[in-house]
């Protein structure tokens, strides 16, 4: 589904990600670890357009769209939840989500976007409670789901979540993580990139180490989660205080 | 006060008013898409005034305005292509900065072409004297269509802002650029779309209002900042507030113009609009709280 | 040839652009008209004349600067212009100071009262054109008025000059405003005046399109009372912006607007004749009353400088001996006493009659 | 680093110096005349520059600060106080000696302010102007703040235009010059033009010290922090407020002392220099120059404004300066000293593209 | 190094009877505990349980509907946001929020500001005691930023760092405030589960410093080890307030909050 070759990029001068290579098949769920700044946000804004690779390719569903604009990879059925939420503060949630279904509505019409609305609701009863509310009142948890909704709003084909436990209640964090595998179920492809390594290998079927812009190690998440350098370095299970 | 007197003042202030409320309008529609005040939105509104009358020369009334407003909306797209579209991630004050010196610019070159004549359009229905008349109080026929045309923008506005997807994704880029990017929204076409809007909306409303106030190469400003004014008063964004607003303070004007030196009539509605702020920083109708959540 | 033989350089200081451009614009015109003319035809005396136009667009700091700049740097043997009242009085001292000749093209009477020893004006004193409107008045019985004026110089300084002049005629003001010479409506003001009954007639003086929009106004709200308005409505334009407002306007004003009803024995009829046919075929636009006052200014120089050469002192000298030197304004004869040179004879009182100027014949 | 800091600034020295140097041995003193204006008006820019840049507050009604400065000298060095001559209160300010007797152009005796208290008058109103209407004012942000600053100018602009005492669209003329220390004199006569040259480059140098010095302390930090986000600025114990409002004062009183001394030189002052235009002109050299970048911001008010002095763009002044504008603020929105070209080249390909 | 407080009886911090409405919304109702000086108290709850709104009503930010809030035996009623900050309180917040265009050093030395004097005349004028102050607010910031090991950073822009070095100036600045109390919301957010030990770490050693800790975190291996106390909201009221160890045990705080797998 997803097709990465000798990928480079960065802001300005600085070269951020440093010949990336990966795959993500369709129906996979894929996650990608690493210590901070390794690149792994940087990594999501190139493939969905915001940022512009120097070298290298990239393959969505086949079809190369280093050139394309975001607009046109979402279109394809690319989504991005991203990292601090984005989501647009002086509109209501509820317009938040309608806006998510954007290309859908181009797709596949209003009918669907409004089914597609419920069944977000459904997934995240709280956000039909403040439907009305200003998106930027939220508490940062809320604003994580209204994300996650948002995003789910154009029926991706590959949703990439960047760090979506990120605040969120432990019991959140599990639900959360039990839509992730919802939405393998129903046939969807995810890229996720979480700092609960752990957790994120356990649902995943394959992942990524990503240090300083380059992979050093991938392979299923067993033997992922197997490998003693990774971990000894992002699933230390031991006390956290001395 | 007579009662003939404070109807006609009223009506006075009416008049006043809808001008005003109808450059205010177009001031509301860039900054929903795009959260900036374009400075050169009187300059649109000069600009369908001046091309209106001189398309007048070939063809028939309705016509020349319509021509009129499309030329002017590709003015308005096409500025917002050369100098604004290809901008990477603008700041607010930038933005503004642009718009001041495309405002000079556009008025310049109005001079050039025009010159420092005024003109003006005919009167839609009768002549400079034509009044209808509500018991004594006598009102042309032409700030009917001002009025017409702000409440028909107002609302068709308003409709589209609040109820089409596409007003929405225009809010939505205003409200945060990158999120809109991301559910597949091209920003760009919205920000151009915005401008050409905005662009025709001025531009109608210079040829209505036209046979008023008459035009020339640099009536942009001085209607842009009453426009600015009462956008501000109503609260940025809410083109039915500008409206109330701008008859509210065309009616202080008015009223303002039987107690104080007319001379000072601007100091005290601008005196008035600070104090408003000052007690409400949103304006009349505007909500902190959206305002708050707006980057800047 | 004399030593001076060459070019000899002419300031001017208008605004061009900017809210007074409606006098700066034609006033330049008008004044780069002749220098072409002139140089076409070979020069003075074989010398040609350069003519610097500096804008100010208004700005009468600008005009400071640029008055300094064409007397020291550029050694002009004259300046004419500036257009406004306020810059011209910013640069009086400029020019005494100087020795350079100035030849305003403002209305204020300041200009040249007192009299400074280089400073002139070609427009026609207010004083005059207030005279003409209360004697009108005088003969109609009009005892109370109301007096309108634009918050700019032109305004300003007629507005002074009625309400000094107004008792000597007998005549009561009852109202005196200034609006916003941008104001894009009056009704409000007209509503006021209409309220008190006592007012018989209204005088407005201004140079803006709110001399078109008070008048539609007035007659909008259907009050009948005479409308008076200053030589500034002298501009075709104005009429035609008030369309059948404009009907039965009053107001005092040079001759060129009325040129073709003059009479061939009119001494001013060649001059006028010149003026409207050589502007109007050059600029492919109205020939104004504003433009006039550069033109005249600008012609005075040229005689001075075909008398005095490129001296700054004899140019003067030349400027305040013209007599009976006939302009667009009308005749003008200086004196060291009077640098403004005209006789209420400079004004007539017209009218407007189908969209048209007419010499008034009253009632 | 003190010294490093204050390079430019003695270079602003040595410039004023070969400026005047240089005139004299090409025999073009008359270059000093709007040299000497510029200044002025440079140090109007600079003063803005520091609050808009650093403090992120937006001015659209700078002019209106200038305009009290000039206004307020030009009418009290002008303005007949002999009608009130038997006041008692005149006639203490005259025993004080802060009263000169003289002639108005009439050759009558007229009686004014002294220059110096006229100067004083007038500054402390523009501070105080700026005191009380800044408490209000720097509550609002972004397009509200810029409308109640834009407000605040048209305000001041209309009372001078509205007002007889101010001459109304005439303006003010005949202010005489001002004797401010024993051997200068600020007025526009050419016998004093290079003191004032020097007087007035000495002091837009002594400000722009001052401003530097400012911007580098600790004050400057809190303020370019409270631009960013008011919200963290507060946490860290900053009373944005407060210092907002100081820097409001401090550019307002540049303003005002820049309207005196420039309208004593010109001899008087006009409604267009409190004009919205004007204003606008302001906010846009600082934008020219660089919001962060004082000098920048400094170079071109004075160079830019010195072209416009001299009138050459002729007609074209507006258009021109539009034009500048439009392209800094495409090309290098950090300023002109910003502009470096490899970028701006590559702009030019890539982002048309993008 | 041990803690160098007084006694614990004495609060740093009190809340009694707080609530705050938004609207209709009833965003925090009647919540009142107590901070006691030199602890390290933690507040957990669900999304939207009230506890960011909690600390802006803490610091000021936000107006209290009802109830009281007192720091240092002080009411903070009526208080300006920077004043209390002055009193002694720094936070960081849940979005981040560092200024742009200056650097990691230069955030933190905006953190200095209330434990330095130099004013407005003496920055114009640059006399010799603000540069003596200047230098050692520069000494005292980067010695902060080497404490939380990002020393090497200091001249980066603060906002083109990653998402965990933001968080990381983030708490610098407030430390350069020189708190008695900090209030830290979701310091560990983002961060992975080493870098979380070392936040825990450093929270210890601030507690060391001598400094009260207000923490508001969703990662409970961190709270649970280093919290003295912790608050539970939910629904804007507390739920329980209790020792780590009895708060993971309590059935109601399992339920809505917890998980039944969830304890460690
Ligand atoms: N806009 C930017 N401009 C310049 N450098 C940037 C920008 N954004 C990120 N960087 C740099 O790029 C590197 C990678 O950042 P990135 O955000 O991709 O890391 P990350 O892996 O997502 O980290 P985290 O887990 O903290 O979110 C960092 O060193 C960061 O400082
Ligand atoms: N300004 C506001 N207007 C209206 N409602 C608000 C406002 N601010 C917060 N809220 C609401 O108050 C509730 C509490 O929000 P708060 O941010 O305090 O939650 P929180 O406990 O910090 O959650 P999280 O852990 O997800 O950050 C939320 O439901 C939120 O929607
Ligand atoms: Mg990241
Ligand atoms: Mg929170």
């Amino acid at each position: 589904m997803l097709k990465i070759r000798n990928l480079d990029a960065g802001y300005g001068k600085l070269r951020v990600l440093k010949n990336i290579s990966l795959h993500v098949d369709p129906g996979e769920i894929v996650t990608m670890i690493g210590a901070n700044g390794a690149g792994k946000t940087t990594l999501l804004h190139t493939i969905i357009g915001l940022i512009k690779p120097t070298k290298g390719e990239i393959n969505f569903l086949d079809t190369p769209c280093c050139r394309s604009s975001v607009g046109q990879i979402v279109a394809s059925g690319c989504a991005l939840v991203p990292e601090n939420r984005q989501v647009f503060a002086s509109m209501s949630v509820e317009e938040n989500l309608l806006l998510g279904g954007h290309v859908l509505q181009k797709r596949e019409g209003r009918a669907a976007v409004h089914k597609e609305l419920a069944h977000q609701y459904e997934l995240f009863p709280i956000l039909r409670e403040r439907r009305n509310q200003f998106a930027g009142t939220l508490s940062g948890g809320e604003q994580q789901m209204l994300a996650m909704g948002r995003a789910l709003m154009s029926k991706p084909r590959l949703v990439m979540m960047d760090e979506p436990s990120t605040g969120l209640a432990p019991l959140i964090v599990r639900d959360i993580f039990q839509i992730i595998l919802r939405l393998r179920e129903e046939g969807n492809t995810v890229l996720l990139i979480e700092q609960n390594a752990k957790a994120a290998l356990g649902i995943a079927d394959r992942g990524y180490v990503l240090e300083v812009g380059k992979v050093i190690v991938q392979g299923p998440s067993d033997i992922l989660l197997a490998n003693t350098d990774v971990q000894r370095a992002y699933l230390g299970r031991e006390k956290v205080t001395e | 006060m007579s009662p003939d007197l404070f109807f006609q003042y009223l009506f006075a202030g009416i008049t006043y008013g809808s001008i005003y409320a109808v450059v205010a309008i177009g001031f509301n529609i860039i900054y929903n898409a795009t959260g900036i005040i374009n400075f050169a939105q009187g300059e649109f509104v000069m600009l369908g005034g001046m091309i209106s009358i001189s398309l007048l020369h070939f063809m028939p009334l309705p016509l020349a305005i319509a021509s009129a407003v499309a030329l002017t909306m590709l003015i308005g797209a096409a500025i917002e292509i050369l100098f604004i579209r290809w901008l990477q991630s603008p700041s607010v004050m930038r933005m503004i900065i642009i718009t001041i010196g495309i405002s000079i610019l556009l008025k310049e070159v109005a001079l050039h072409i025009w010159g420092e004549s005024i003109r003006s359009l005919p009167y839609f229905y009768g002549n400079e004297i034509t009044t209808f008349s509500i018991g004594s109080v006598h009102i042309s026929p032409q700030v009917v269509w001002v009025i017409l045309a702000s409440a028909v923008m107002v609302a068709g506005l308003n409709l589209f802002f609040k109820s089409t997807p596409i007003g929405r994704e225009m809010r939505a880029c205003s409200a945060n650029r990158t999120a809109a990017l991301l559910c597949g929204i091209n920003a760009r076409n919205m920000v151009t779309l915005s401008f050409m809007l905005s662009a025709g909306i001025g531009a109608l409303a210079g040829c209505v209002m036209s046979p008023i106030t008459y035009t020339q190469y640099d009536s942009g400003s001085a209607l842009a900042l009453k426009g600015f004014t009462v956008a501000i008063l109503g609260g940025l964004g809410n083109s039915g507030a500008a409206v109330l607003a701008g008859i509210l303070l065309g009616i202080i004007e008015a009223f303002s113009v039987s107690v104080v030196p007319l001379a000072f009539q601007d100091a005290i509605s601008i005196a008035i609009l600070l104090v408003i702020l000052f007690v409400k920083p949103h304006g009349l109708f505007g909500s902190g709280d959206a305002a708050r959540l707006k980057d800047f | 040839a004399p030593a001076w033989a060459g070019t000899v350089k002419v300031g001017a200081i208008f605004a061009v652009t900017g809210p007074a451009s409606f006098l700066g614009g034609p006033e330049a015109r008008s004044a780069q008209m002749i220098v072409d003319e002139i140089n076409k035809a070979g020069g003075i005396n074989g010398d040609t004349i350069e003519l610097i136009v500096k804008d100010t667009a208004g700005h009468s700091e600008k005009a400071v600067s640029f008055a300094k700049q064409l007397i020291e740097e550029d050694k002009v043997v004259a300046i004419i212009g500036p257009s406004t009242s306020g810059e011209s009085m910013a640069v009086k001292k400029i020019a005494e100071a100087g020795k350079t000749t100035l030849i305003s093209c403002a209305a204020a009477e300041v200009i040249v009262n007192p009299v400074a020893k280089h400073v002139f004006k070609t427009p026609q004193k207010d004083s005059f054109a207030a005279q003409m409107i209360f004697e009108e008045m005088q003969r109609l019985g009009i005892t109370t008025i109301a007096i309108t004026a634009g918050n700019d110089g032109f305004g300003k300084a007629g507005k002074a000059q009625l309400e000094k002049m107004a008792p000597t005629y007998g005549v009561k003001v009852a109202i005196s405003e200034t609006y916003d010479s941008k104001a894009t409506d009056l009704s409000a003001l007209v509503a006021k005046l209409k309220s008190d009954v006592s007012i018989q007639a209204v005088i407005n003086w201004s140079v803006v399109p709110a001399q078109a929009i008070i008048a539609k106004n007035m007659r909008q709200v259907g009050w009948e009372v005479p409308l008076f308005q200053s030589h500034g409505f002298g501009n075709i334009k104005y009429a035609q912006a008030a369309g059948v407002a404009a009907e039965g306007i009053i107001f005092p004003c040079g001759r060129l607007l009325v040129v073709d009803q003059l009479e061939e024995s009119n001494p001013q009829k060649a001059r006028l004749v010149q003026y409207k046919s050589d502007y109007e075929t050059k600029y492919k636009e109205d020939a104004s009353a504003f433009g006039g006052y550069a033109y005249d200014a600008m012609n005075m120089v040229v005689e001075a400088i075909k008398k005095g050469g490129n001296d700054r002192a004899k140019v003067r000298d030349a400027v305040e001996g013209l007599e009976n030197f006939a302009g667009v304004g009308g005749m003008f004869s200086f004196s060291p006493a009077d640098h403004n040179g005209l006789t209420i004879d400079s004004f007539a009182m017209m009218t407007v009659k189908d969209g048209a100027f007419i010499l008034y014949q009253g009632k | 680093m003190k010294t490093r800091n204050y390079l430019p600034l003695i270079g602003l020295g040595v410039l004023m110096v070969a400026l005047h140097l240089l005139t004299v041995w090409t025999g073009t003193q008359y270059y000093l005349t709007q040299l000497t204006m510029s200044a002025y008006y440079g140090l109007v820019i600079i003063g803005l520059g520091v609050l808009m840049g650093y403090a992120g507050q937006i001015s659209i009604g700078h002019a209106g600060f200038f305009a009290i400065g000039g206004y307020l000298a030009a009418a009290l060095t002008t303005r007949n106080l002999e009608p009130f001559a038997q006041n008692w209160w005149v006639q203490l300010l005259d025993k004080a000696g802060v009263i000169v007797h003289g002639q108005d152009i009439y050759g009558l005796s007229q009686m004014t302010f002294t220059p110096w208290l006229a100067c004083i008058v007038a500054v402390t109103t523009a501070g105080l102007v700026a005191l009380v209407i800044g408490i209000p004012v720097l509550k609002l942000k972004g397009h509200y703040l810029a409308m109640a600053t834009l407000g605040f100018g048209t305000i001041v602009y209309r009372i001078f235009l509205a007002m007889p005492y101010f001459g109304e669209s005439d303006g003010i003329t005949e202010v005489p010059g001002f004797d401010m220390l024993p051997f200068l004199t600020i007025s526009g006569d050419m016998s004093h033009r290079v003191l004032n040259f020097y007087a007035s480059w000495t002091l837009l140098i002594v400000g722009m010290l001052f401003l530097i010095n400012l911007i580098g302390s600790r004050v400057g930090r809190a303020l370019r922090s409270l631009h960013s986000s008011e919200e963290a600025a507060e946490a860290s114990g900053i009373n944005a407020g407060r210092f907002k409002l100081k820097v409001f004062v401090l550019s307002a009183i540049y303003a005002a002392v820049a309207g005196v001394l420039l309208t004593h030189y010109n001899g008087g002052i006009g409604p267009s220099e409190a004009s919205m235009a004007k204003s606008v002109r302001y906010v846009a050299l600082v934008a020219v120059g660089g919001m962060l970048n004082l000098w920048g911001t400094l170079i071109m008010g004075v160079g830019l404004t010195f072209l416009s002095l001299r009138g050459v763009f002729g007609s074209f002044d507006d258009a021109v300066f539009g034009t500048i504008l439009i392209l800094v603020m495409l090309f290098s929105p950090e300023g002109i000293l910003g502009l470096k070209l490899r970028p701006l080249l590559r702009q030019l390909i890539i982002g048309g593209r993008a | 190094m041990s803690p160098k407080t007084s006694p614990a009886n004495e609060t740093m911090l009190e809340l009694s009877g707080v609530h705050k409405r938004f609207g209709g919304l009833h965003a925090v109702n009647d919540v009142s505990f107590k901070v006691p000086t030199g602890s390290i108290k933690a507040l957990i709850g669900p999304n939207g349980a009230g506890k960011t709104t909690l600390f802006n009503l803490i610091a000021g930010n936000l107006p209290v509907s009802e109830g009281s809030i007192h720091f240092c035996g002080q009411s903070i009623e009526g208080q300006k946001t920077y004043e209390i900050a002055r009193m002694g309180m720094a936070r960081t917040f849940q979005n981040i929020k560092l200024f742009h265009g200056m650097s990691a050093l230069e955030c933190v030395m905006v953190g200095r500001h209330s434990r330095s004097r130099s004013g407005f005349f003496a920055g114009m004028l640059s006399l010799p005691t603000t540069w003596k102050e200047e230098k050692a607010i520069r000494a005292r910031s980067m010695e902060l930023l080497d404490l939380l090991g990002i020393a090497d950073l200091a001249d980066t822009e603060a906002t083109s760092l990653a998402f965990g070095q933001q968080r990381a100036v983030e708490m610098a600045r407030a430390l350069a405030l020189e708190p008695k109390l900090i209030l830290l919301d979701e310091p560990a957010a983002g961060l992975n589960i080493y870098e979380t030990a070392e936040v825990a770490r450093l929270i210890s050693a601030i507690r060391d410093m001598g400094i009260t800790v207000l923490l508001v975190e969703h990662d409970m291996s961190l709270v649970m080890d280093i919290s003295d106390e912790i608050v539970v909201l939910s629904f804007g009221s507390k739920l329980a307030e209790d020792t780590p160890a009895n708060i993971q045990q309590n059935e109601e705080v399992i339920k809505i909050y917890l998980g039944e797998d969830e304890t460690v």
